[in-house]
């Protein structure tokens, strides 16, 4: 063998070494990408889409897509989003406000879920709803859950999920929702190949509409309680609430929804008074209001005394619209035309929802 | 001479690294260890609840065959509502017994028309909490698959005694007495655990205030 | 060798060299084994000695025997 | 940390990453650093045990190996001038300083190993003589309360295996404390096992690992496979398993043999999933751990089949009880004994009977402090002398009918099924009476039709889940089956890299979905899976 031969076989070799080399590089990336990808894809599949059964789950994240120069916004739980309508407060006195709401939403993730809105916003006011003042702790997954994959990522989510999380939660399962929900695989619906990735609007500017109506009756009273002071954790974090409107410069407006049940017992009342005198807050407590707002608990809730129905949340909305115009002076931005116009269509699409209930239920509106 | 340094202080470098990359996998670890304390809750609870010599000795993950069982222990909560026997305590009312955990629908049925009835719906949930109010006492369910089960029992006022005969406002001596085991927690509150459920007896001024048996499967 | 055929007619001991690794002999051949030689030989085989390499084979296990013996 | 947490895979994720970048020979330092971590994470007041154990069987073990190095020194040194009776003398006298090092070293730790693990056992059993007897309620002991390390039963073990092999001279005793100490705490096979010896660990624990692609992917394909076993089969499994034992009254006749088919699984694929993974983890870091089970279930007698489950716990307890009493001293005399009186065919099986019941009452208190392990281990045991004793009537029996083929093997490995699942129901159902008494309603309960009318349907167990447990036996099966023939991972190895890929990912995938692991399995949450 000459020594060019020689040298060609070398060069050879190590050209085909690099071509190796090459070749499990790019074999590498590849398998990496297609891992990842399918990773993406099935957990977008897996999540639950809350587009027709528990829509209360997608509430959260609709804030999102909205143009956001709200003057009201309201946080907390069902008796928040099933209680007042903006749609109402809007067409009566032009006060445009969005209901940041979920189920069982307790009173740490109403807190973050201001600080998140606060990222992209400083309303006029912030109404909060006190009945989450009775949890220390969060009291079920499926309600953390629904409150908090919902927002998006921020210092604000981290902090939300850490405060929820019970014992048996793992943050990971909120990073990566695919190892919370690897077992949906075996009831997954037509809806969620439909909704992989966009969803369609469930709420009215956050409120939960429901247009049938059940009678309140028999409600019981509440059990005797051991102990009537509201934990540490949440007197905390109403603190931290109200020095953070008062820092941004917002009026913070507390409110006792007109719920019959869970029951709302006279001790808790007392503490929450207390609070409010003491820090000159506004309290409205809608159970003793019944005369001035109409509400009449034969037709204006649709479970029994729980949550208003369409008719109650209208009632409550002209009542507190005009509190909030008059008293608290929230602007009426009727003349604003670009507003208007959103709100031309949110209105037109309120007013299908309603018809189309109405049809379902079998009822004259 | 310089190499040799500059190696020490890679040296350390790594160990530093070393060192954060453990108590950041350790930090991981906060969760699971809450978690290993359950399991070890439970395990002590099956000691405590009476049963014979070998039943209640099990031990956690030591040997082979027991890493089965130290999952078992963790997934060993689940409601022992099919059978109808108990082990815990239940409040008996005209020759019915009101088993916590139990299918409702026979004892309901057996109670007969409650004075109320009254139905929660939670926020989002498919499916009813049911109250029944009868005379002297309210019982409630939950709702598990197509069956409700009994989640609570409330003694409302001095008319019912529960099975060992204490009844709303006899004395804290009293509740112990009958009760030797019960525990009483920093409001007041005694509590019973046995048999998977809790008896509590809610006190003021060290007077019976009120008395539930309630479950333990929704905590 | 006899013991050996004793416990097992059907195995070759000649050539065997593997009757601890294949499984041949098992631990209750080895007790009997060694009881047997600790008789007829007046030696005694302990815990110790009770390696598969001195059981492998009737070679391996004659030369513990005067292993044992020479120390004795 | 259980292995099946998030935490765990963290840390070994940052362990596999640092191992390969600190320098090579700090790599069994980290090792030890991750162990005591690993060790720490589950309770910080075990370590004093751990320590305890780890510092006396190092120093027991160094007492013993220089008494023995000088004996030989001294031996040599002096050849010439002892006479053959003064050496004996001098060779007992050591002996005996030897011995005693030993016996202190072995006592103290099993004397811990007991105290912790026994003495509630103890106490219960004190009390059931003590009310026997009539004194009633006022003299009862009360239990104490005391916390079990974790692995206490392996790492004690696998210390004193070291230390009575040193004492043999088997093994040369380890100097460096810290290399000793992660010996005794290798945090993958703390748990669960396996019990290495320390000849055999001692290669390649301490070596530099450099970084080899394909071990290092075999290891995390074989723990894969481990979670595949824990995670699809047996933590599904075990949702059926727990109904079944949680009411014994309800779960009668039949379902005692449902029940024992699902423990008889669970435990498999959970103990040999452990197993695969801590194996897997080892290998991954070029570490080799001894093969602690050889395809069990495929043994045609009981006997085989403890050759072949849990290996390094039989081998530990042959080693290290069966035969030291077999030939001890008193035992060859027994034997002579009984065989003089006796006669040959019974007086030689009595000592080897009586050597056995030790070692497996001690390997059924070893499982649990507690009766029902006790009478599974004795059970083991009766079971075992039995078929010994009838083993010539077998031998003839197969001569005479010529059984030897296909159909009769099969026949033996579904017996040795039946027999080793059956002994296993005194673990299951946890109550020596209890567990008899379910045997029984197999003959009076006759429910067979809940085998096929849907009752199965009831455990909590869907038949989507059946379906993926049947798939998952399956597949354990085969990959059984296969092993016969050489390893599993070196075949699909040499096929080309597409089809390797679909494979490995698609075990993962299925991990991944029809794992039963997270909040959605958690037995409370169960009942609110409602979304």
């Amino acid at each position: 063998m000459s020594e060019n031969e020689r040298n060609a076989g070398y060069i050879k070799d190590v050209e085909n070494a690099k071509n190796k080399r090459y070749k499990s590089l790019l074999r590498g990336i590849v398998s990496a990408l297609i891992v990842l990808v399918s990773l993406y894809l099935l957990q977008r599949l897996l999540v639950p889409k809350y587009v027709d059964d528990v829509v209360e789950g997608a509430f959260i994240a609709e804030y999102y897509g909205e143009e956001k120069d709200f003057d009201v916004i309201f946080i907390g739980d069902c008796e928040v989003y099933e209680n007042f309508s903006p749609a109402m407060l809007w067409e009566q006195y032009g006060i445009n406000s969005y209901i940041r709401g979920s189920a069982q939403q307790y009173i740490w993730q109403s807190y973050y879920l201001l600080e998140d809105t606060l990222r992209y916003e400083t309303p006029d006011v912030v109404v909060f709803n006190v009945l989450s003042l009775q949890y220390d702790k969060a009291q079920r997954e499926a309600y953390n859950r629904m409150t908090l994959e919902g927002m998006e990522w921020s210092a604000a989510k981290v902090k939300s999920i850490l405060a929820s999380m019970r014992e048996e939660e793992n943050f990971l399962d909120y990073v990566f929702p695919i190892l919370r929900y690897h077992t949906r695989w075996s009831g997954l619906s037509g809806t969620d190949l439909e909704y992989m990735f966009d969803t369609k609007p469930v709420s009215h500017n956050g409120y939960y509409m429901r247009v049938d109506v059940k009678a309140a009756q028999d409600v019981p009273q509440g059990r005797i309680l051991a102990d009537y002071s509201f934990g540490e954790k949440a007197w905390d974090y109403l603190d931290r609430m109200r020095e953070l409107c008062a820092k941004e410069g917002i009026e913070l407006v507390l409110i006792k929804a007109p719920s019959l049940y869970p029951y709302w017992y006279p001790e808790w009342e007392e503490q929450v008074e207390e609070y409010a005198f003491a820090h000159g807050l506004r309290y409205i407590n809608f159970l003793e209001l019944g005369e001035e707002t109409g509400i009449d608990y034969a037709t204006d809730t649709y479970d029994g005394g729980l949550h208003m129905n369409l008719s109650g949340a209208e009632k409550l909305s002209a009542y507190f619209g005009s509190m909030l115009s008059e008293e608290l002076g929230v602007p009426d931005r009727r003349k604003e035309t670009e507003l208007s116009s959103r709100w031309e269509e949110k209105l037109a699409a309120y007013e299908a929802e309603k018809q189309e209930q109405y049809r379902y239920y079998g009822m004259q509106p | 001479m310089m190499k040799k340094v500059y190696r020490k202080m890679q040296g350390k470098r790594v160990a530093a690294l070393l060192a954060a990359a453990m108590v950041l996998a350790a930090g991981c670890g906060q969760a699971e260890k809450t978690v290993e304390g359950s399991v070890e809750n439970i395990q002590s609870a099956d000691r405590s609840d009476g049963t014979e010599g070998e039943a209640g000795q099990a031990e956690n993950g030591d040997s082979g065959q027991d890493a089965a069982q130290s999952s078992e222990v963790q997934q060993g909560q689940a409601p022992e509502a099919a059978s109808g026997a108990t082990d815990g305590y239940f409040f008996t009312s005209n020759g019915v017994a009101i088993v916590i955990d139990a299918d409702a629908a026979p004892i309901i049925e057996k109670l007969g028309e409650p004075a109320s009835y009254f139905e929660a719906a939670s926020c989002a949930f498919e499916g009813l909490d049911k109250m029944y109010t009868y005379a002297g006492f309210e019982v409630d369910t939950y709702p598990t698959g197509e069956n409700d089960y009994i989640s609570t029992v409330i003694l409302k006022d001095d008319s019912v005694a529960t099975g060992e005969g204490v009844v709303i406002g006899d004395s804290l001596e009293k509740v112990q007495e009958v009760y030797p085991e019960g525990n009483q927690q920093e409001n007041g509150t005694i509590v019973c655990e046995k048999g998977g459920m809790k008896l509590c007896f809610i006190m003021e001024n060290d007077t019976v205030k009120a008395i539930e048996y309630r479950s333990t499967v929704l905590e | 060798m006899e013991i050996l055929q004793d416990l097992h007619p059907d195995v070759d001991f000649e050539t065997e060299e593997h009757l601890v690794d294949d499984k041949i002999l098992d631990s209750f051949d080895i007790v009997s084994l060694i009881a047997e030689i600790n008789d007829n030989f007046d030696i005694a085989i302990t815990a110790k000695d009770i390696l598969p390499e001195n059981f492998n084979s009737a070679q391996a296990l004659y030369e513990l025997i005067r292993r044992l013996e020479e120390e004795a | 940390m259980l292995f099946t947490s998030y935490a765990f895979l963290g840390f070994v994720a940052v362990l596999f990453l640092l191992y390969y970048i600190v320098p090579r020979r700090w790599q069994w330092g980290l090792l030890l650093g991750a162990s005591y971590l690993f060790y720490a994470l589950a309770g910080t007041e075990y370590l004093a045990y751990i320590l305890v154990t780890t510092v006396t069987v190092y120093y027991t073990a160094l007492r013993i190996e220089r008494n023995a190095d000088r004996q030989t020194g001294y031996l040599k040194e002096h050849k010439n001038e002892l006479t053959k009776e003064e050496k004996k003398a001098y060779k007992d006298r050591q002996k005996s300083i030897r011995l005693r090092w030993i016996l202190a070293g072995l006592l103290l730790n099993l004397g811990i190993l007991a105290v912790v693990k026994y003495t509630n056992f103890a106490i219960a059993n004190l009390n059931g003589l003590l009310h026997a007897f009539g004194k009633g309620e006022s003299r009862q002991l009360s239990f104490l309360d005391l916390a079990l390390p974790l692995g206490i039963s392996f790492y004690t073990f696998q210390a004193l295996g070291y230390l009575i092999d040193v004492y043999r001279g088997t093994v040369r005793a380890q100097r460096n404390f810290f290399r000793f100490a992660l010996f005794v705490s290798f945090f993958p096979q703390l748990v669960q096992g396996p019990i290495s010896r320390f000849g055999d660990l001692s290669q390649t624990l301490y070596a530099e690992h450099a970084f080899d692609k394909k071990t290092f992917s075999f290891g995390l394909q074989r723990i894969l496979w481990g979670y595949f076993k824990k995670l699809v089969i047996a933590d599904r499994m075990l949702v059926g398993v727990n109904a079944l034992i949680g009411d014994p009254e309800a779960y009668q006749g039949a379902w005692v043999l449902v029940g024992m088919f699902f423990y008889a699984c669970e435990l498999y694929a959970d103990f040999t999933g452990g197993i695969d993974i801590t194996i897997g983890i080892a290998q991954t870091l070029g570490i080799t751990l001894q093969e602690n089970f050889e395809r069990p279930f495929f043994s045609r007698s009981l006997k085989e089949y403890w050759r072949r489950w849990h290996i390094t716990m039989g081998t530990w307890f042959r080693d290290y009880i069966f035969y030291p009493i077999s030939v001890c001293k008193f035992m060859q005399k027994f034997n002579k004994a009984c065989r003089r009186y006796l006669g040959e065919a019974v007086g030689k099986r009595l000592p080897v009977y009586l050597s056995s019941f030790v070692v497996w009452f001690a390997t059924g208190i070893w499982h649990g402090a507690s009766w029902n392990f006790i009478v599974w281990g004795l059970g083991n045991w009766a079971v075992l002398m039995v078929s010994e004793t009838l083993e010539p009537l077998y031998d003839r029996f197969h001569q005479r009918f010529g059984a030897g083929g296909k159909a009769y093997r099969l026949f033996e490995v579904v017996r040795t099924f039946l027999l080793v699942s059956a002994l296993r129901t005194f673990d299951c159902y946890r109550s020596v009476p209890v567990t008899f008494r379910m045997f029984g309603t197999l003959f009076t309960a006759r429910n067979w039709n809940i085998l096929w009318d849907g009752s199965l349907l009831g455990l909590g167990l869907s038949l989507l889940d059946y379906g993926i447990l049947a798939v998952g036996v399956l597949m354990l099966v085969s990959v059984s089956l296969l092993q016969r023939h050489g390893s599993v991972r070196e075949r699909i190895f040499a096929k080309p890299y597409p089809l390797r890929f679909v494979l490995w990912y698609g075990l993962f995938l299925t991990v991944l979905l029809m794992g039963a692991y997270g909040v959605g399995y958690d037995a409370s949450q169960f009942i609110y899976n409602q979304f």
